[in-house]
């Protein structure tokens, strides 16, 4: 479903990215582990357009977004390329972005009933069993500064799951989850692939990472180090660094 | 902008009232007989307003101390008739005949026409001028030839005038007030107004010479001036009479005009009047409507006048609302043309001053085919420019929302539009409150300055009433009240709806 | 706030311009002699510059397209005699001397001096007027006695009169220059000034009444008006002597400069010159001194006056970002009597209008005893106002910072006062800067207002320029454009801090 | 060093705690578990005096704060208490709350400069050696906004330590690390503990809880459910709500 070809992206003429490859197939879920700075947060944003680069093409469900050195590179294209991309594929992210000066319900439903045009109503019982599923329900009038950190968290994936997308982008989801809430999210991620829903997630829960991927990729310095099961990395890992990084999950 | 002249005035009569302060001395004389005690004291006090008062009485530009005009003349002229000096009281037009009443002067002499409703407090000398007043429509139209032609249609007139007062005694006409007397004309010129109905002498100085403009029928309105005494001094009042014969028989009478280029052949009619058109009456005067003039009084007008104040000021307010947020818009996410003219305009609508912005909107447009109201040009003229000010405004506000915001907003599939709508704005909004409030505050007070395209709006009225009561530190409290009775309320709205907005995240 | 005044004229001048372009006449017989021209065609063309010409040439107020003034009954005098009619052409009062060598007019009569200076390029007739100036000091002082002892002094007096120009010459003496009469007096009572040096006759409407002022000397530079002609015309010149010469000896001189309140002894000497104070001269005149007046020349005082525009622009607005950031601090994080105090402090400075806040200042202050200057007055004024604008920008900047931002600082031991200067107000700044911005250029033409305390910043200096030299339109561009550079570079200056201040995850 | 006396809190009539007591010895390392939404941030800024309270009071190094409707409370008092307890204890946020306008070094020689006095040199040689700590010398003159979620984490971490604190309140400050850099993180604390700092941390890691800490505390509703070492708490928690908590820990 996304296929990453030859992707170059540089910050600052500080190259990150030097030509990676990835192939996500539809219905996978896929973990980005490594490091902290390898490019996990920007691979993810580099797939919802929300970052560009320079070189190669990624393509979403059929459309292509090209880096702007690219001679496919059209920028009136990007536009309807992106609005196509973004409905299908939600994210959420490490900092949550909610809305602060909506309740957590408005927060939720905002989107559906504004992009979807999908009826207030049904968008607010959609709202609250989303909430039912993160157990915030009853903080579904609350404004997001009066929440946790935790239940900030939730809000935000549930704010993404309203929106019924075919695949998810998580940033370190369970990052501030307290162990019960991993089960439950979890849960809830396993639900979504269930029903046929890619997702990509970057993390640095192994455990997570282990429990619910098809796919983990090991990223460093933004280079693929590996690439393959579950059980193939956590457990037999081949290049050395890899190890190193894994040696205290592995403890 | 008659600010500087207004406040100049009022400090100047805050320290004339202070001065009276000291030597103020009443009247309590007042129900003697007056032509005895005039030729006893050798002094005759003459009340008028020398306030708007060209060509009757008015101050010398030259020299502003000194009084001027044919009344002067005329006064000067009785009084040495009457072997006696000549004191001068000032006092509001409006309460002229309540002042002479009230004993404060001997007479008043100032364009008080002689008319049925006055017979019962004051009595009249003979006539002493006959006025008149002339239109002035565009050579090309035809539909009006008389004064009765006038209803229905939309007339400038100058402020403080008889042909103003007949106007709206007329009825059924749009009177537009100048106090400029160029503009009257201009507006006419551009078919703003359909008529001029001014003194004569005004229309044959400005429509004679203009092609464009022409004198229709014969001067309208013909009505006497008199000399009011009080009902009593009726002695006074047939020497006064004896005295206006014997100027008019010497020629003297005519020979002041003719310096004022006043005299007409209307003027002859002065003769035939040897006898006061009101008769005198015995009756001593009724003391009860003795009543100080009030303040109160002027507040309708006032009132009225902060009403096109607010009005402008909230429509102009929601032009430069709109247009400024398309500017930010444009300046912040336009392509680069777009952002380019919204950076042009922004520059160049705050460079300039404000004033030949609405001269441009209101008198050289008309040159290229585009002809707007008064009201038009004030909102336009006023919400174009604060347009540019409220774009960087909001340009400020929506760049203080962190990013993340946006891109929440894309990645839950929403177009940037839709996101500047439901989520940057609204939060923008709060950070824009306060500085909006502030320009909406200035704004109240920049209005004024439409007041130069003929709009009667506060500081107009205010403008118009003090120089017809002279009450320029009193109407001037108040009218700073006013202004601040239509910002306060703003203010608090504002303060109100910011803590609505409150994210509680915020600093304090 | 001439600004009224001054563009009802721009535009007006504008259409005259237009006009002119129509129907604009080269006199091509410059020099042909010009008293046969006169007589056969049967006009003389007079040259004369009627702004601020009172009581010389002036536009009658009442009927502002009339000319008035002793000098327009002279010069009909004048034509009476030679049987001609008058033609009037306006000319600016400082190139009227080039337009007549030209050939734009005959004879140039406007209050010219007859002095050695102008002996080469024109010729005088013999004088038609004694000139005199006035000193007027306080009653109580008794430093001055002559024009010499000016020196050193602060002197006021008016705008284009010989006496600035005395003043100006003699050197040494700081000159206030004034626009309106009233205001000398008052200032040099307030001990503002130390005299006040003008035409005679308006010290004494003014002084005279004021027991706490006194005239002192005799009036002083007397000096000579004379007509002026083209050198070559000798014949012109002659007949025009004929013709003072009559007007003097049948008293008709004597009654029309009566009739304006100028006649005095003075007057007298006028028979004693039965010759021109100046011998005529053969030669023809040098035709290379025909330069067309240039607008370049009043740069400088434009200049000077921009250089008081922004001085007051920026020290105001300095004094208004320190009280405005203690105000919004106050309100802030004051306890509630400070935060009171504050508010009704931003209230009541907003909500009225800032000539009334300068008129106390400047007027009413010294009532209690402090006495400031008017540039004091200026600042303080301005700064006060704008402080109270500034202070809700500061508030709303500071209340966008998020409070996890204080709550950093202060978990790291800074004091709140630490936190505010290092952490918020640097953040809150960036999104502070373009309201600021629109306020500092908004200042710009706001401190035109301070021109009603003797101040003469640009927009004075334009009117001053402006009626001097009768270029309205093209002045009123320059002013504009002047203003323009100011605010302009600030835009730039602005735009370029808010660009180095950028915080990274902002929207655009 | 830190004694928390019967702390009632309320937010807006919701009461969180009832009748709060902690004592917290010096030198020891307390680590506060529990779900999202118990009271552990809110705790942690209570004890920093960022957020006010009801009814009882909190005693750091002998200086109290008391809630706001205790008769000892006095509003003028407040203010030196705070100042004296803040340069003693040092936090580091869930959110990091860096300052954007200014480079990393420059985050992290503010307050030492600036509160402490230390000259500029001093303080920036300091700042380099706790960079080099957290593995971040390279990014010394980027921006907050130019660095990864782990990185701001750790800069967050390093600008508090540069205080040298007498105790440090940490909010889940391994939620954006990768697992290296939680052995990294984890070793600074050590080294702190061993230089006799006192150590308080809010976190969802029960590893970490484990490794670290001399003290586990299990908050539950805004109520202290169980308060031990970590091996009587994770390994034999006697509570059954706490044995739910831990199940996927203990898995
Ligand atoms: N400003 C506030 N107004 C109202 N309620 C608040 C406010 N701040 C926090 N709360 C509520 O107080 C409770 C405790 O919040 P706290 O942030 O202390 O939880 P936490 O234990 O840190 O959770 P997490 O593990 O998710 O960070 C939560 O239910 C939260 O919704
Ligand atoms: N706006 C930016 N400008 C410059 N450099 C940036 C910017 N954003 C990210 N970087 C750099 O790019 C690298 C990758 O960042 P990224 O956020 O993708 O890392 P990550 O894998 O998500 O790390 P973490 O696990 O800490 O979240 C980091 O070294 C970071 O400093
Ligand atoms: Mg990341
Ligand atoms: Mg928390």
């Amino acid at each position: 479903m996304i296929e990453i070809h030859n992707l170059s992206k540089q910050y600052d003429n500080q190259p990150l990215f030097k030509g990676l490859h990835l192939n996500i197939a539809k219905g996978s879920v896929v973990t980005l582990i490594g490091p902290s700075g390898s490019g996990k947060s920007t691979l993810l944003r580099c797939m919802n357009g929300l970052e560009s680069f320079q070189e190669g093409h990624i393509s979403v469900n059929g459309q292509k977004l090209y880096g702007i050195h690219e001679q496919n590179y059209n920028k009136a294209q990007v536009h309807l390329t992106l609005k196509n991309i973004r409905r299908k594929v939600g994210m959420v992210f490490q900092q949550f972005n909610l809305f602060p000066h909506m309740t957590v319900l408005h927060n939720i439903i905002e989107s559906p009933t504004h992009v979807l045009g999908i009826s207030q109503a049904e968008a607010e019982s959609n709202a609250i069993s989303l909430l039912q599923k993160v157990h915030l329900e009853e903080k579904a009038h609350s404004y997001p500064d009066q929440l946790s950190g935790g239940e900030q968290q939730r809000v935000a994936i549930a704010r993404s799951l309203a929106m019924k997308p075919e695949a998810m982008l998580f940033d370190e989801p369970t990052s501030s989850l307290d162990p019960e809430m991993i089960e439950e999210v979890l849960a809830v991620i396993k639900d979504l692939v269930s029903e046929g829903m890619t997702t990509v997630i970057a993390t640095h829960e192994m455990s997570f990472a282990s429990d619910v991927s098809t796919d983990v990729v090991f990223l460093e310095r933004g280079e693929i180090l590996e690439h393959g099961s579950p059980k193939d990395i956590f457990y037999n890992p081949k290049n050395d660094r890899m190890r190193a990084f894994l040696s205290r999950f592995m403890k | 902008m008659n600010y500087k002249l207004l406040f100049t005035r009022s400090i100047l009569l805050l320290q004339i009232c202070l001065s009276v302060l000291y030597f103020s001395t009443t009247n309590s004389f007042a129900h003697q007989n007056t032509l005895e005690k005039v030729k006893s004291t050798g002094v005759l006090i003459w009340g008028f307003d020398a306030e708007g008062g060209a060509p009757y009485v008015f101050h010398d530009p030259k020299h502003p101390s000194k009084l001027v005009g044919f009344e002067v003349e005329l006064v000067a002229a009785i009084a040495r008739e009457l072997g006696v000096k000549v004191q001068h009281f000032q006092n509001a037009w409006d309460s002229i005949l309540l002042s002479l009443q009230r004993g404060d002067f001997d007479i008043a002499l100032n364009g008080i026409e002689i008319t049925p409703d006055k017979e019962p407090s004051v009595l009249f000398t003979r006539p002493y001028y006959v006025y008149a007043e002339q239109i002035v429509v565009r050579a090309s139209d035809n539909r009006i030839n008389r004064p009765e032609d006038l209803r229905g249609k939309k007339v400038g007139t100058l402020y403080n005038t008889v042909a103003k007062r007949m106007l709206e005694e007329m009825g059924e006409i749009t009177v537009n007030i100048y106090s400029g007397q160029v503009e009257p004309f201009k507006d006419l010129s551009l078919s703003r107004i359909d008529a001029v109905f001014v003194d004569l002498p005004i229309a044959s100085y400005y429509a004679k010479p203009n092609p464009q403009l022409r004198l229709v029928g014969k001067p309208a309105g013909e009505g006497y001036y008199g000399i009011a005494v009080r009902k009593e001094d009726t002695a006074l009042a047939e020497e006064l009479n004896k005295i206006i014969e014997k100027l008019l028989r010497t020629g003297e009478l005519q020979k002041i005009y003719s310096r004022w280029g006043l005299w007409n052949t209307a003027q002859e009619k002065l003769f035939l009047h040897e006898e006061p058109l009101q008769k005198y009456t015995e009756n001593l005067p009724s003391v009860s409507e003795k009543v100080s003039p009030s303040v109160t009084k002027f507040l309708p007008t006032l009132l009225k006048g902060a009403l096109v104040t607010v009005g402008i000021s909230i429509l102009s307010m929601m032009l430069a609302v709109g247009l400024g947020l398309i500017l930010a818009i444009t300046r912040l996410y336009g392509n680069t043309w777009l952002q380019r003219i919204s950076t042009a305009y922004i520059e160049i609508y705050r460079g300039t001053p404000l004033l030949i912005q609405l001269y441009i909107l209101y008198y050289g447009l008309p040159n290229i085919g585009i002809t707007l109201s008064a009201f038009a040009a004030a909102i336009l003229g006023l919400g174009m420019n604060y347009a540019a000010y409220e774009a960087e405004i909001y340009r400020a506000g929506i760049q203080s929302i962190p990013k993340g915001q946006t891109e929440a907003a894309l990645s839950l599939g929403m177009s940037k539009r839709l996101a500047l709508k439901r989520i940057i704005l609204p939060q923008a909004l709060r950070i824009t409150i306060p500085p909006m409030t502030n320009d909406f505050i200035a704004l109240f007070k920049d209005s004024s300055l439409v007041s130069v395209i003929a709009m009667v709006e506060l500081t107009k009225s205010y403008s118009i009433l003090a120089s017809a009561s002279m009450n320029f530190f009193k109407l001037g409290i108040i009218t700073a009240l006013l202004y601040f009775g239509m910002s306060y309320p703003l203010s608090l709205y504002a303060r109100k709806l910011e803590k609505k907005l409150r994210l509680y995240d915020r600093n304090p």
